[in-house]
């Protein structure tokens, strides 16, 4: 695997995603791994279907590797997104960062997933018990005057 | 002919992953009006549009060739 | 291994760590990897010698889990600190803490690392190319008018 | 007979990964001045002491039977 942001099918490999920003520069490498959590609000999740325009997601996944390399120069990214059927405790997303102090590896890492969850075109439909619906983490709480998240959109 | 991709919700609501669109030249915005017109779905008006895989503002002119997506607000992570 | 704590002599698995944590009702595990840096303020390390109190420090490992129960009461911790000679690239330490939901997983995490750095009876030895040195990372830092690091001298 | 426990810098210093002491009674700050004296290290004035895996205070009195540690600025992680 040469690519450093992927979207994958199949299931992730957490120490595939930390080898690749692993150097021996680095002193931290923060790792984020977003599994699929059984109840939200109450309501209970059955289990969860991906879905991602491939080609953009992973070219947006490589513009947070950019974003991040501007904001922490010392900063190598890694991520991982899978998509199709995912049971409860299902692997989604695994974000690796690689720092030489650790401050900037949490930040950086903190960083990327409120990225991914605002502009890496990937949908989760939520199965339910008693129904099912493409979730938009977006739709409530941002609003893009341009038509389109900009970098300083970030939350 | 425009190519359009359709996402999660839009897609499911459309039944379609693509489209093939009869539509000549303009912008952004005037893709939307069409669609809406079209299909009625007000997702039209509010998801974003991607052009050759790069979000793309409303008064973006639309290419002959050019790839269109619209992109529903994402829920990854 | 039921430990959830535990120093160790051989190589640390991250998804032994990241097992321990994940469950139904988790939707984020930050995992922290603390690695072997080769350069540090432009001195080059060769390799590293890790030393504890072994039977103190899995219970000071356990404390922090136990302060993080009391501070963000749905996370899940698990940390496993490895010792004896590393090199260059080699993992030290592993956090893994699984929450509902991504912030508290961060937060938590990152106090996990401030507090092994802190509490917990575990020092390394620099080898450098021209000497060698064991290091006190509160040495210049900190001070204890009780004599010994209480709860709330977290960094 | 107490046990004291010599970990990193200290171990290396006096030598010693344990000192068996004849130490009556007293407390840790007691313990302090007395291997100050004989060992002439610093260390013994400024690491932290442990009482049976626990951080203990210069006013502790230690028990027969205690198992004491010296524990230097520690450097994990």
């Amino acid at each position: 695997m040469s690519k450093r942001f992927w979207i994958t099918e199949t299931p992730i490999s957490i120490p595939e995603v930390v080898d690749i920003v692993s150097r021996r520069e680095a002193g931290a490498i923060n790792t984020f791994i977003g599994t699929v959590r059984e109840f939200t609000k109450g309501k209970r999740t059955l289990y969860l279907e991906y879905q991602a325009y491939v080609p953009m997601a992973e070219k947006k996944l490589a513009q947070i590797g950019e974003e991040i390399k501007e904001k922490w120069p010392d900063a190598e990214t890694a991520i991982s997104h899978r998509i199709g059927h995912l049971d409860i405790k299902d692997i989604a997303v695994v974000i690796a960062v690689s720092t030489p102090h650790r401050a900037d590896s949490y930040d950086a890492s903190r960083y990327a997933i409120e990225r991914i969850k605002e502009i890496v075109p990937i949908w989760k439909k939520e199965h339910w018990e008693d129904g099912e619906e493409w979730i938009g983490d977006q739709k409530e709480t941002k609003a893009y005057p341009k038509g389109y998240p900009e970098e300083s959109d970030q939350l | 002919m425009t190519k359009i991709l359709l996402f999660a919700g839009l897609q499911e609501k459309t039944g379609e992953e693509a489209i093939e669109l009869d539509f000549s030249k303009g912008s952004v915005k005037d893709l939307r009006e069409q669609l809406l017109q079209e299909y009625q779905l007000e997702d039209f008006k509010t998801a974003m549009v991607a052009i050759n895989e790069e979000f793309a503002a409303n008064d973006r002119l639309i290419e002959q060739g050019d790839i269109v997506a619209f992109i529903p607000p994402v829920s990854g992570g």
